[in-house]
């Protein structure tokens, strides 16, 4: 097993991790699971799957206006051509942002999110106050991230109720030009596709 | 369940605290329960309503007490006991006390679970499976009240009255998914409502909208 | 506020379990806390409905793990504090500080404090201090969303439709109370509503009912 | 002080007994209160007020046929003459159950109760389940107390959501004709006037 508890200082924590570690060995024992599967699986979303990408795709549709039409029209589709599929991202869509509507992002149920495109949801997603507050007050939520949508864009937060999931694709900045579809890619940030950040 | 995991438009939780760094997990722990989760999701045990199902029957308080990936945890170790393959006992002794009847339930390896996992579960049917009560552009009201074991009908909605903006298509319902009681393919619409008619004159901006997946059972013509 | 002391409705709590003994305190701080309310309140620190403020602003998970007095201890430190009465500094030394400015804040002894309790709070007002905007027997709606600080308007509610049973009076408005910011005065009605409107198909029996006294700023016409 | 600290063993408690202890020697030294006036008015909530003052409002109105016409139409008043009145019950009013219609009283956003008719609270009415439960289930929560409200009896659940505090009369029972006033008021419950119980 390649985990390690040498930097698992939280006393907090230690039961739990206690109770994990037996688990697993409980698990393994009765040849339930196997710990290499796990060290794959962890290994796989803490290294394959990340914000990246949708970064990818986001820029792809910013140089792209025939293959940011299809995204759009037909997102599952259109993602599974580059790849991008699987668990808690079957029927993914790609909502995007103009100057007359900023989409937003919130699993108020639970917490809901697009893995194969952003990877695992970062700890303010699955808080309590995101999950409350984003579809009652969304821009005292954006503002909370130092974001103003201005007074005269509608802003739209979509609840992932169902089985789709949804990234946003943020507007590209101005004055990139210039710039290639990698360049674009290193822009756009994660809070972007999620609808708390603007690019 | 109308329960304390239904947390929209709830107030009292304080701003959101953006982190800039993403760890994932914060601990070894949290990696290791997502890994159970995901190797056990893969020889089905379970089906994500029943999951979602057992984190939402968590007693409120601790619900609200524990982290994300010990709500995993508790929920996980309820699947095991309920599927016969680990007794109450063994999980208080730490040692395993009997052999599970694992027919069925071969452990994958490490390559053929991210097989699995980056396949997907099918949660859809052809559109055609069954008929559409509602078409694009109709007005629904969303149900009162729904079946206490588990449902995607968040309680700020109910009652409320909105536009169907897309028929996304046939779904397996998730009500009687997660009781194991069938799939009841029905269509999912994308419901639009605007802010006002969900938060009145305390709306942020009147042309604001909340954009739900709603099944079909949970909506009412008006 | 839409906090977590708004339960009505709520699922996953578990069972009530009566109790036959009735011992109203289960702990000796228990009663020195009720004291200590009952002795504060009477040389009004606070009004009932700043008091029922603060309770509400205790965070959620807190708010599940605390009993019911030591809810009452939280509300009444803050307020010792608020009012410059007890510094955060000398409830942590266990130790007075500083001399509060006591004026107009004599205590009363056992005797006039049984008093004080015994005529209770003035909360209503002649029946004309406002023209009434419903007359018994009329449908209302009660509003969406109200003040983040305190009302007395159930989500529960919100949205539902109801008929004025009783115009009950003309009383202060628990929303400006709870801020000091005004009386408001105006008229109370008791609302009935049939269960099938609140409940829908789950409701237990369509002819139950549940009423509610709400405040006029609650409330819409039809 | 009277009060005494010596049967409270729990140590979940301990810290909160003495936070209360600090925090009432605090205000006694600042001058703020008397342990004098605490102590009484704990032995009035204690000894004098309870649930026998509804009890003995109850059984004259089963008697008295004008009182409980007089009781039913102007509450507060009626009440205040014979001596109920006061903080928490200001304003009460008193429901009658009848063949047709089952009442039953709550306070779903804390735990507003008649005080000078019923003294404080019991656990269960403060309970979460309680609050919870008691207006969208009041026939299973009856069923939680072994009260079976007939199909064709109308359960009215009143949410005490505002100053009112209300008072429920049970139906008199069968075959009391030959008691008196106070052996009625004997068979008056708590959980009657709070409508959990049948008488």
């Amino acid at each position: 097993m390649s985990h390690d508890h040498s930097h698992d200082h939280d006393p907090l924590e230690k039961g739990t991790a206690l109770r994990v570690r037996a688990l697993e060995e409980l698990l393994v024992a009765k040849g339930l699971v196997t710990s290499e599967a796990l060290d794959t699986v962890i290994s796989h979303y803490e290294n394959n799957v990340g914000p990246r990408n949708g970064a990818s795709v986001v820029a792809k549709a910013w140089v792209d206006a025939d293959f940011k039409a299809r995204l759009l029209a037909d997102g599952p589709a259109t993602l599974e051509a580059l790849g991008f599929k699987g668990f808690q991202g079957e029927h993914m869509r790609v909502i995007e942002n103009t100057p007359d509507v900023h989409n937003m992002v919130v699993c108020t149920l639970c917490s809901c999110y697009p893995w194969p495109l952003l990877g695992l949801p970062p700890a303010w997603f699955k808080s309590m106050s995101y999950r409350a507050r984003a579809v009652s007050e969304p821009r005292a939520v954006l503002a909370d991230f130092g974001v103003a949508v201005p007074a005269d864009t509608s802003v739209r937060v979509w609840d992932s109720t169902a089985e789709v999931r949804y990234l946003v694709m943020p507007m590209r900045p101005a004055g990139t030009d210039v710039l290639n579809e990698a360049d674009l890619a290193a822009l756009v940030t994660r809070d972007g596709m999620i609808g708390t950040a603007l690019v | 369940m109308d329960g304390i995991h239904d947390m929209g438009g709830m107030q009292g939780f304080g701003p959101v605290r953006p982190v800039e760094e993403d760890f994932k997990f914060s601990a070894d722990w949290e990696r290791r329960v997502f890994g159970l989760t995901q190797a056990l999701g893969g020889i089905t045990p379970f089906n994500v309503d029943e999951f979602r199902r057992q984190i939402e029957r968590i007693p409120p308080a601790e619900y609200l007490n524990t982290l994300y990936f010990e709500k995993w945890l508790i929920a996980l170790e309820w699947f095991l006991q309920d599927r016969g393959l680990v007794s109450a006992e063994e999980l208080a002794a730490s040692a395993k006390l009997f052999d599970a009847d694992t027919a069925g339930r071969e452990p994958v390896d490490g390559a053929a679970l991210l097989a699995i996992l980056g396949e997907g579960v099918e949660l859809e049917y052809p559109r055609d499976t069954a008929v559409p009560a509602f078409a694009e552009g109709a007005t629904v009201r969303v149900k009162l009240r729904h079946d206490v074991s588990h449902n995607r009908s968040p309680r700020y909605l109910r009652g409320r009255t909105g536009t169907i903006i897309a028929d996304i298509g046939v779904f397996q319902f998730p009500d009687t998914v997660a009781q194991n009681i069938g799939t009841n393919p029905q269509h999912l619409y994308t419901v639009c409502f605007a802010a006002a008619d969900l938060w009145g004159g305390e709306a942020e901006a009147a042309g604001d909208e909340v954009l739900a997946d709603l099944m079909e059972s949970y909506l009412e013509p008006v």
